[in-house]
């Protein structure tokens, strides 16, 4: 019983120091890949997609349309 | 007549038993959980289901021959967390981690919860009837990680007899970080500390991205192969959305693949709960170790991110170290609600974010040193 | 030379047998009446092409090391009969059920096909020739069920060499539906019954529709454990969707998953379509059986709905009690379609949808019978 | 062969019994849950979903840019 | 201390091998051909990554009880080829090929690529250190075809040790058919030859896009059984597609189901490139007997179109020869872009998918050819 | 050795003979089917679907009243 406790606070100490030194290392690596990345291939960072809110704005007409067509869409594809 | 007695003995009222009752109530309990109080109920909907099916008397629906027994090789060989691993790996975006890569520090911290609730595991052998084996211990552990399909696959690895009430553990508790973390993190910091902006984060190209799921699966190849299964899935998918030269792939492994496979695991993993191994003094030992895992996981990634803050010259606002645990995206949506509370000009999302995708790293690695050195 | 010589012993001409090109022939069959007739070509044109892959001399695609041989696998284990109720389950709305719950004793009443063909099973055992044993009947006597999954559950536990016959039989019946139909429902109803208007349902609320499977599944697990495989996955698919916490994996149940469960399930249906197993004179009498207990079926739903009117305050119209058999929606459908012939103004469908969908549980629960009684 | 007949004439009394019994006991159950939803649960019916056809009314050009746009839409999916 | 030992012996550092470092650059090599350089990445970063994750030491994931294990028995069963030949089926258009049917001609004629390497493969004998049997040369030569899901099928029936090599140099050719093919054609052609512009096709009907893969299956069961799996399946495929009736099922056999069979297709070839197998002078043989073959059969699709102009009154482009290799639609696209550089008012690609879709049938018979006569 | 070359020249010309009876009965057949449906089932050939596109004469408003809905709707179906 004492000797599981022992495998265990060994255990213990081993495993966070893996975890620790794993991400240490991976923190080593990404920076030093993002400034070899960034000096080899510097291109324009990805964008992220904006996607406009505008619902609000636009008569309902077109909106039930769009629904209709999408509803059309939707089964039409099943 | 013949027939309707044999009929009345198979039925499944004269066939119950008190603990197949009982673990019934168990399944409705958690669908009532998934439904109700929408805790994880793409995860914990199957699995209740299955805990039901899998205890209906006569049935034998998780025997030999029945449709959970066959859906249950998926677990036991690791088929089904794998792809799931991969699934997440196309939803991840690794971007503000590269932005801010030592905010993976707090990732590494926020561990401490497996271990230490490994400990307590062995600790309660000290209760008469309790006795917990290092491998047994270590999947409890695991729950600590707050990531479903790596507790479960390390389970499945090291104690399949655990599995169900692991499994329950991990995904409730999971779905429980917006309870369970807030009064800890309250507690280790001041106002002035939840105050604090981060400073905007720079963008990260496309190459960057492309490039970390490698690096990140040859550091595990180099270290730690025995955690590359996992790490290898989650890195696969990882770079097929990164790549975005297989969008289809990538869009099936994120969505019809993982679907499919979440109502396999689901009901395979409700299979396991059955009476026999379930209702057993150990099931109370690993939902108290469990909580107990969370809470202390939470507590490190905080006290870790306070000490960087020592340290660091950029300011980091510790209430992200508690999305260290992983529990993608729950934790780092605390982190940004506490934030906003002390201070409504702070947000934190996509600065937690990246403690968060680290958690799930962290805890595969931490998976990997458990199933190469307890044997 | 000797290659041309062997290359000519390996040809198709050289090997056929005629039960092979025979059952080839009905193989195309099966393809003219799904792409140009529209029986059923979601399970018709698979199984056809599965026939005519299967009686290719030579190749063994259905033999040990083939395609087919593998895919089969799921319907010995059952995996895709149980896989398509959930996929089914989730596509159905038991809102109208549950309004006008009383719908349900058509559709047990229309199970009477199920039981009348089992005995006419038995019956033809006096012809010479015919050996139906007790398995036999209860398989080919769930063709009366209306419903495919459940036929082929069925058959494949009971009498795995009648399967492709009996699943023959129970789609192209429930597609030829529109034909059996009619008349029996013109003979059994007066013009003024196929007049009646039935008062308008009640809204059901989300709560109901949530409670339900389950308590659909407690029912079946308390009365009739047999049957908890089929109406266990039809209730896991239900709440999916009624539920809606689940949505994306309702979704994928309802499509993609289905979809590939379909191919596989009617190619492997279509193996045993093999000369030895299907050119008998049983399958004659199949065919003639399956006939009948649709007819048996239709006429028992009829019948029920009018004794029912006899007692019941709210007129209920004769015709939806033909909607019993199940075969959703064609059975509705046609319903709705008499009933609009004899009053233009006379919309039955949601009324016959109630018993449809009923059709779908009682045939499940003949189905547990026959599995925990027929031994 | 008799025999057999006779164990099917059963099957078909104890089958339908059954099929009847427990149909009946949903009905039971059904008309119970129903009025206890009803009364603790009183929420509003689930209204089913109207889509509305108003698709003639408006005008060719809308419904085209939909069209075009579902297809662009699709062809991204894929 | 012990465990940091332990430890320390099971990293990959520790346990690494020269053949499996080699051969997890071979990986990465294919991942960057894929990402970087565009080359068929749906298949080429699967296979690249199945390649590293096979070689990574202790973890043992391509072995007995590792993920790529399992999913490798998809392929030596030959299912995993066969369900991508019924989604390319369903994606395949034979209208062009109806309405010109003797385009089938040179889709004959590049098979000759497919014969000349298998014997150039024997030829090869002659170096000392190569030992190819029969089987080998026949799964060799089957690059030829330049078409992944035969290549792959063939191999995995007769070759099973090269499947490895001889996939990764089928996908790579099939990229570089832009580079390999231009050069040839070219060569084989005259300025006025290129010029010739192809008269318009006619409008194929729906009836002969249904009856057409039917036609097809009876051929090939009569006269080469051996190719009925290949044939059987892509003319189901086909068959969904063209009939119209069951688009669900076609539409999740093209999106769906082909990109989860591919991923668990492509991780599962890689798994075949380990050193032991791979890093072998037979490599080598491979890659040099496969451009001779992507070579060879481009022409001699040329040289068939040149010979089938003198007799034919209408005019031929001899440029849409060498689509008849396959490569759908790479190879098409090149005799187009060669068109349009002589000529810029002639569009050859309508015309050049008639000999490219002639090809994939073309390999799948020279593939029956092998499977029935190599033993 | 030789023996196994002559297998393979056999195996080349047997190889091709067959793919080109193949191929050649498929021209064959193709033909005589098509000469046949024309003859019985004259159905008017299968037009390919036209979409229009028109995106450019459209109003921005519309199309961000589109995009918003394939959002919504996409969000929908996860
Ligand atoms: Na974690
Ligand atoms: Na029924
Ligand atoms: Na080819």
């Amino acid at each position: 019983m004492s000797e599981l406790m022992g495998s265990g606070v060994e255990l213990m100490f081993v495993g966070m120091g893996i975890v620790f030194l794993f991400l240490t290392m991976l923190v080593i690596a990404i920076n030093l890949m993002s400034s070899l990345v960034q000096r080899f291939f510097p291109e324009a960072p990805a964008t992220t997609l904006v996607v406009p809110v505008v619902t609000s704005t636009i008569d309902k007409q077109t909106v039930a349309a769009i629904t209709a067509a999408l509803h059309q869409y939707r089964n039409k594809q099943k | 007549m013949e027939n309707l007695i044999s009929l009345w003995q198979s039925t499944g009222i004269y066939n119950f038993t008190g603990g197949q009752a009982f673990m019934m109530l168990v399944g409705f309990l958690l669908l009532f959980l998934a439904i109700k109080k929408g805790f994880e109920p793409l995860l914990l909907l199957p699995i209740g289901f299955g805990a039901i099916l899998s205890n209906i008397p006569v049935a034998g629906i998780a025997e030999e021959g029945g449709l959970l027994y066959y859906l249950y090789f998926g677990i036991k060989a690791g088929i089904f967390p794998l792809l799931i691993f991969m699934g997440v790996g196309a939803m991840t975006d690794f971007g503000p981690m590269i932005a801010n890569p030592k905010t993976l520090l707090l990732g590494a911290a926020a561990q401490f919860g497996i271990f230490a609730s490994l400990l307590g595991a062995l600790a309660l052998n000290a209760i008469p009837g309790l006795e917990f084996t290092l491998k047994d211990a270590a999947a409890i552990g695991i729950i600590g990680g707050a990531d479903g399909p790596t507790a479960i696959y390390v389970a499945s690895k090291l104690s399949p007899d655990l599995l169900g009430a692991i499994a329950v553990a991990a995904y409730s508790y999971m779905a429980l970080v917006p309870l369970i973390q807030p009064p800890i993190m309250r507690a280790l910091t001041t106002e002035d500390e939840r105050k604090i902006e981060m400073k905007q984060m720079r963008a990260v190209s496309k190459a960057e991205k492309i490039v970390f799921p490698l690096m990140l699966l040859l550091l595990s190849i180099l270290l730690l192969p025995s955690a590359t299964p996992l790490i290898g899935m989650f890195a696969l998918g990882n770079l097929m959305n990164a790549s975005g030269v297989v969008e289809r792939l990538s869009q099936t492994a994120q969505n019809e693949l993982i679907n499919i496979v979440t109502i396999f695991l689901g009901l395979s993993v409700g299979s396991k709960l059955n009476a026999h191994a379930f209702l057993q003094i150990e099931t109370l030992g690993i939902l108290a170790l469990g909580a107990c895992a969370f809470a202390i996981g939470t507590a490190s990634g905080v006290i870790m991110a306070k000490i960087m803050n020592r340290f660091s010259d950029t300011p980091i606002n510790p209430l992200i170290g508690a999305a260290g645990v992983s529990a993608v995206p729950m934790a780092a949506r605390v982190a940004n609600k506490l934030g906003l509370e002390s201070n409504p000009h702070n947000f934190l999302l996509m600065h937690a974010m990246g403690p968060n995708v680290a958690g799930v790293i962290g805890s595969a690695v931490a998976a990997g040193v458990l199933l190469s050195l307890v044997k």
